[in-house]
């Protein structure tokens, strides 16, 4: 019941962050030279048609308006109409969405347990030979930027190896039930052996990828947050007790450990979702990355105010899961 | 003679609705009364004491007194103005000119940026109240006062090269700067080590004499409080529970708070065997949620019925104030 | 032989800053029921002196010399595993800050139990059952051992802490400053506690403090330490009626009296000394009414004055002389 | 056992640091200032135009082109070189403006608190979950190409992250006792804010500053990456990867390999020295335990 109380305060204390994002968004679309229809259709386009396309869009009416406008709008869930597709926005983007969201949560599933364990073992070593090296390397893949290691994996796997696909998310042909969206997800729900191992191919490079731009975040966090715990008084507690070692480090340590770690995966998610516009434009996936790079090539600015309310949706229900996860394990929180 | 402080009804409340989260969500208001109604005067020349645990809203009552922190309600007159009357940030800078405090914390109130040459020197600098090249006389001066020697030794250091004891000295020169007529001292031993804490004390002592002095220390050990103050006010959840001159209060304690006080403190003497507390359970945890009644009635150890109505703090006799039902009886 | 024998313990640390002698050629015993109270500043090496016999210096510091014998066995020589089974069920520790002691995830209760479950083999309910006792002992309903550390007071958490260290009836006890940072009234209850619990369960103590009162009213014996030496060690009585050291006397007389006449106090000229150089000769010698060339020379040892008191100091006879 | 405190000293914190962090601050520093000094004088150091074309298209690396040349003949070096004002003045502009609109609205935030606080609070967080590179998108595009605007553009994703820093510097500041002690000598806050807790910000400014450029160079890199950088034939090092890649096919491959490294040495120096710098200044985080 508390819990519950819980998590309605916490996904209420999500509305304003999201409205914010919203607004920025839109005055940052709105309120800065240039006009969209404009920079769209050209200078040579005449003036008449323009004047048209803006009246019919509502673009000519003041800013206060257009913003309750796009408010209302967005209440009942529509984000307007694709000046490039057509179509609405937000059915476009109900196509995409699924691609980014399972490259960002694959890649933060592998680079937690990739990168957890890292740091915490390095911080039970410390100043040994494993944490300074796990300390050197962490630093020089963080140096290396997303693009940069995408673009050597499709060389070295895809062009020298060609063990793996470097473009696209499915082969040719390729066939599934849709149920969630997620391709391995679905795959798995419907049983189908050949699309998992073809899903989970292609997603191979573009997940290995994020999931390498957060490995160095992750196991450097982990590793602060362990040290911090081995400093602890009550470690001392344990160790005068005469605990077992796995006792000790486990149970006393490590969960402790966990906690701010919970915390600082919200960060890296965040972190993680940014560079998906570049690994998905690389890798030629449709995503929302994909979606939102032509759609600011072709000034389509619905789209592009869909796109980022989108993501905006999703790092915030990210983070308010967080959140609640965080309150659930840690006794401390009074919620 | 006029008091040269007088508090009035003095009132300090805590929000404790944590955060903006909790303030936008929950009706419910939340106060902690760290200091609940109390009244009592300051003479000129005296050093008056404040005496109890901690939470129990002594230090509250020394920063209110030294107005860095404002009232809730109720007043401080100081030399006969209320200080809350004091808006403009010329005439408060003036105030400071004749009330400094002595925090317990040499660790913790010594900026680490500054030698301890211009942590001395600042007070004037702030204040203008020396010219730039007369300040170093001013500063040795101080310095040969409170026993910071070798004066040359400790000019140029930082105040984390200095021992627990140098740097409360520093705090109390600092203090004197500017030749301040009131000073508040809170918990000035209570870091410091054993050794060094007779030392600070008969320092203040001293300086009483010297400058004439009129002091509020606040002090948790009764028996520092003896050694230092010519009055004192036990203080207990806010509420000042006895008041009176020191020596006939250690004497003769009438609440029973202040007699478990008394009892509390050890005695470096194995022949004397320590009398046991009589007091038991805690301080509530939040002095939000006060018993009904007398507030230390859960813990009176009488355990008599003092659970409808609060007792006023009454004087029983020349100067002396009790707040205990049982103490009025007899 | 004595339960708990220190034989010349050298305990240094090594920081980027140079080496601190924080216990420095060390020596004192325990008898078996008895209570050693080790009063001394700040910084002057007694809490390291407690880590030492626990093993728990933190990897700065080393055991650089000398033994400590507990039933005769010499920790200083145990491996980590032989001590797994040494602590807690033959030395326990009361930690200084009660609040950090605890891990705050776990319940108070869990880490009670967690104590005497890996050392001892018993049932579940035999656990619970003592547990509960434990903390009735202390003067704690056992209905708290649900509940968290961080939902008690400071109080009620250093008696949890104490019950926890008498979980596995440890043959000694140690108690590293069990009162600081709490309140008069508590302290004076906790000291009350740890006086009522040696006499009930005969317990074996080194008290570790640095108020002398709290010695005097819970100890046998007292020994002084002064800048990670011992001074004076001798029986409680007889230290407040015949302390030799300059050092001990002037601690004896450096708290304000609530009873009896009230009397002008003396301080301690000086400051504490810095352990990272410290000059030859006697610790204590810019400090002391009665020092002499001898003194910032040679360093005093501890001897024997009269039989079961000793002092390091050497003027000795001319403080008695005094007398 | 009190650990000695050594206050603020910087050559005496060099000394004691532990020798890992020390080779890091020296390495880092070396990378970072030759950067620098390209960024400086790169049109001088340059053996060549960066724009003059030529007859050799594609050429590998050779004695006369260290790095090769491009598909319009021009020398790879002399652009990488020069490209450093692009990515590195670029995001030296953002570092600055972000820190010091984020020092204005954090220490504003933390040391007055209230309202003006929350509703910082408020937008900054919003601003702090939202993935700064999607934002910089965005606004590079609305505000046009230009070196003022990518700049702009970058710093705006850096300043939720300098708030956030400098605000709970400021707060565990003025929570500390000696700000206190200024209160009643009866300093003002203008005093208290300059010779108080200025002096702390410098204590983590060479950190934020060499984290910012880091942070910096790998936003506009990615920018021109996308190719809505700075546009050609200015040379910057992100666009120059992206136009090298459609040759890659023909063998080409040091028009990838070149920039990238490029990329990945500059960010190496920012990181190597801002993780040593860490451990340098702030000797508590090795004293753990």
């Amino acid at each position: 019941m508390k819990l519950r109380y819980y998590i309605t305060v916490r996904l209420l204390l999500a509305i304003p962050t999201i409205a914010l994002l919203l607004t920025a968004i839109f005055f940052l679309m709105h309120v800065l030279p240039g006009d969209p229809i404009r920079i769209m259709y050209g200078e040579k386009f005449p003036t008449f048609y323009v004047e048209q396309i803006r009246h019919s869009l509502g673009l000519d009416r003041p800013l206060y308006e257009q913003y309750f406008t796009y408010l209302s709008n967005l209440a009942q869930g529509n984000l307007g109409v694709s000046l490039v597709f057509k179509i609405p926005v937000i059915e476009k983007v109900a196509q995409v969405y699924p691609t980014t969201l399972e490259l960002a949560i694959t890649g933060l599933i592998l680079a937690s347990l990739l990168g957890l364990p890292l740091g915490i073992i390095a911080a039970m070593r410390r100043d040994g030979v494993f944490d300074h090296v796990t300390r050197i390397l962490s630093l020089y893949i963080h140096s290396n930027p997303g693009f940069w290691i995408a673009l050597l994996f499709q060389i070295f796997f895809g062009l020298i190896l060609g063990i793996f696909p470097i473009s696209g998310r499915t082969p040719p042909g390729f066939e599934l039930q849709k149920i969630t969206g997620l391709n391995i997800l679905d795959s798995i729900l419907t049983l189908n052996p050949t699309a998992f191992i073809q899903s989970i191919k292609y997603l191979f490079l573009p997940c290995l990828t994020i999931a390498l731009t957060s490995i160095p975040t992750l196991s450097r966090l982990s590793r602060a947050s362990m040290l911090n715990v081995l400093g602890e008084d009550y470690m001392v507690t344990a160790k005068a007790k005469g605990l077992p070692d796995n006792v000790i480090t486990y149970k006393h340590a490590l969960r402790n450990a966990l906690l701010p770690i919970v915390t600082s995966i919200g960060g890296t998610f965040t972190w993680l979702l940014g560079g998906t516009v570049i690994t998905e434009k690389i890798f030629s996936l449709p995503g929302l990355g994909s979606l939102l790079m032509d759609s600011l090539m072709a000034r389509d600015f619905l789209m592009i105010q869909g796109i980022v309310a989108i993501y905006a949706v999703i790092v915030v229900v990210m983070n308010t899961l967080i959140d609640i996860i965080y309150a659930t394990i840690d006794p401390r929180v009074k919620y | 003679m006029e008091p040269l402080i007088i508090a009035k009804n003095l009132t300090k409340l805590y929000d404790l609705r944590s955060s903006f989260l909790e303030s936008l969500f929950s009706k419910k208001e939340r106060y902690l009364k760290a200091v609940d109604d109390i009244d009592f005067h300051i003479m000129p020349g005296e050093t008056f004491g404040l005496v109890g645990e901690s939470g129990c809203g002594k230090t509250t009552t020394g920063r209110l007194v030294i107005n860095t922190i404002r009232p809730t309600s109720g007043q401080i007159f100081f030399e006969g103005t209320d200080l809350s009357t004091i808006r403009e940030r010329e005439s408060l800078k003036a105030l400071s000119l004749k009330m400094q405090m002595i925090f317990q914390d040499p660790y913790e109130y010594l900026s680490p940026w500054l030698k301890i040459k211009d942590t001395l020197a600042e007070p004037l600098r702030i204040h203008k109240s020396v010219d730039e090249n007369q300040i170093e006389t001013k500063v040795r001066e101080v310095m040969e006062t409170v026993g910071l020697t070798p004066v040359d030794m400790i000019l140029p250091k930082y105040e984390y090269q200095l021992s627990g004891g140098q740097r409360q000295r520093v705090m109390i020169a600092r203090a004197l700067m500017l030749n301040p007529k009131f000073i508040v001292a809170d918990e000035p031993v209570s870091m410091l080590d054993v050794s060094i804490r007779v030392g600070v004390l008969n320092l203040l002592r001293e300086l009483k004499k010297k400058f004439n002095l009129t002091s509020l220390f606040i002090t948790h050990d009764i028996a520092v409080s003896r050694y230092m103050c010519d009055r004192v006010a036990v203080m207990y959840l806010g509420k000042i529970v006895e008041m009176g001159p020191t020596d006939d209060i250690i004497s003769d304690p009438k609440h029973p708070y202040t007699q478990a006080l008394m009892a509390a403190v050890p005695v470096p003497d194995p022949s004397i065997r320590n009398e046991l507390v009589p007091i038991k359970g805690r301080i509530p945890s939040s002095a939000s949620n006060l018993p009904p009644g007398c507030r230390f009635s859960p813990r009176c150890p009488y355990g008599e019925s003092c659970k409808e109505e609060e007792p006023e703090l009454v004087e029983i006799g020349k100067d002396r104030y009790v707040m205990c039902y049982r103490a009025l009886k007899k | 032989m004595s339960l708990l024998e220190v034989r010349n313990l050298k305990t240094y640390f090594f920081t980027p800053f140079g080496t601190v002698k924080a216990v420095d050629d060390v020596s004192f015993d325990v008898e078996k029921g008895q209570a050693l109270g080790l009063a001394g500043e700040s910084g002057c090496g007694k809490t390291t002196i407690a880590y030492s016999i626990m093993r728990l210096i933190p990897f700065t510091g080393k055991i650089v010399g000398g033994e400590i014998y507990l039933n005769g066995r010499d920790l200083v020589k145990l491996n980590e595993k032989e001590l797994k089974l040494i602590r807690w069920k033959e030395l326990s520790i009361v930690f200084q800050g009660a609040m950090a002691s605890f891990n705050p995830i776990f319940k108070i209760g869990d880490q009670i139990s967690e104590a005497i479950r890996y050392h001892e083999n018993v049932t579940k309910e035999d656990v619970m059952k003592r547990t509960n006792d434990l903390l009735e002992l202390v003067g704690i309903e056992h209905e708290r051992a649900n509940n968290y550390p961080w939902e008690l007071s400071g109080g009620m958490r250093q008696r949890s802490m104490i019950a926890m260290a008498l979980a596995c009836n440890p043959t000694l006890l140690v108690a590293d400053e069990p009162t600081t940072a709490l309140d008069v009234i508590v302290s004076a209850q906790i000291m009350d506690l740890i006086k009522n619990l040696r006499e009930k369960l005969d317990l074996t103590m080194l008290l570790i403090t640095h108020d002398i009162s709290v010695i005097a009213q819970t100890c046998d014996e007292m020994a002084v330490m002064y800048a990670g030496k011992l001074v004076e060690k001798t029986s409680v009585p007889e230290i407040f009626k015949n302390a030799y050291h300059p050092y001990t006397k002037a601690l004896i007389k450096a708290f304000p009296n609530l009873k009896g006449p009230k009397q002008d106090l003396e301080g301690i000229p000086g400051n504490p000394l810095d352990l990272m150089n410290p000059p030859p000769g006697c610790r204590f010698a810019q400090r002391c009414p009665y020092v002499k060339e001898t003194c910032l020379e040679n360093d005093p040892v501890l001897t024997e004055v009269e039989s079961d008191h000793f002092v390091a100091c050497h003027f000795w006879k001319k403080i008695l002389a005094e007398r | 056992m009190s650990v000695q405190k050594i206050g603020f000293n910087f050559r005496e914190l060099f000394r004691v640091a532990p020798r890992s962090s020390k080779v890091m601050v020296v390495v880092g520093g070396i990378f970072s200032v030759t950067l620098l000094i390209f960024v400086v004088l790169g049109p001088y150091i340059a053996p060549r135009d960066p724009y003059q074309f030529s007859e050799n298209l594609l050429q590998p690396p050779s004695m006369n082109n260290y790095m090769g040349t491009d598909n319009l003949g021009r020398d790879l070096f002399s652009r990488l070189i020069v490209g450093s004002r692009y990515s590195l003045g670029i995001s030296m502009i953002a570092v600055g403006l972000s820190l010091i609109i984020g020092l204005f609205l954090g220490s504003m935030s933390g040391f007055f608190g209230g309202n003006i606080d929350r509703i910082l609070m408020l937008v900054m967080d919003s601003l702090y979950v939202f993935p700064d590179f999607i934002y910089m998108l965005v606004m590079v595009v609305v505000l046009g190409p230009g070196i003022w605007q990518t700049a702009l553009a970058i710093s705006v994703g850096r300043i939720p992250y300098n708030f956030r820093l400098i605000r709970s510097l400021t707060i565990s500041v003025k929570e500390r006792g000696f700000i206190e002690a200024e209160r009643v000598l009866g300093a003002d806050n203008w005093y208290i804010i300059r010779t108080h807790i200025m002096p702390y910000y410098m204590s983590i400014l060479f950190v934020t500053v060499s984290l910012g450029m880091a942070s910096g160079t790998l936003a506009i890199s990615g920018l021109g990456f996308l190719g809505l950088g700075i546009p050609p034939p200015t040379p910057e090092w992100g666009t120059e990867l992206a136009g090298g890649r459609s040759f890659l096919l023909g063998g080409s491959w040091w028009l990838v390999i070149f920039p990238g490294l490029f990329v990945l040495i500059a960010m190496l120096g920012f990181n190597l020295l801002s993780e040593g710098l860490d451990t340098v200044l702030n000797p508590s985080v090795r004293r753990l335990a």
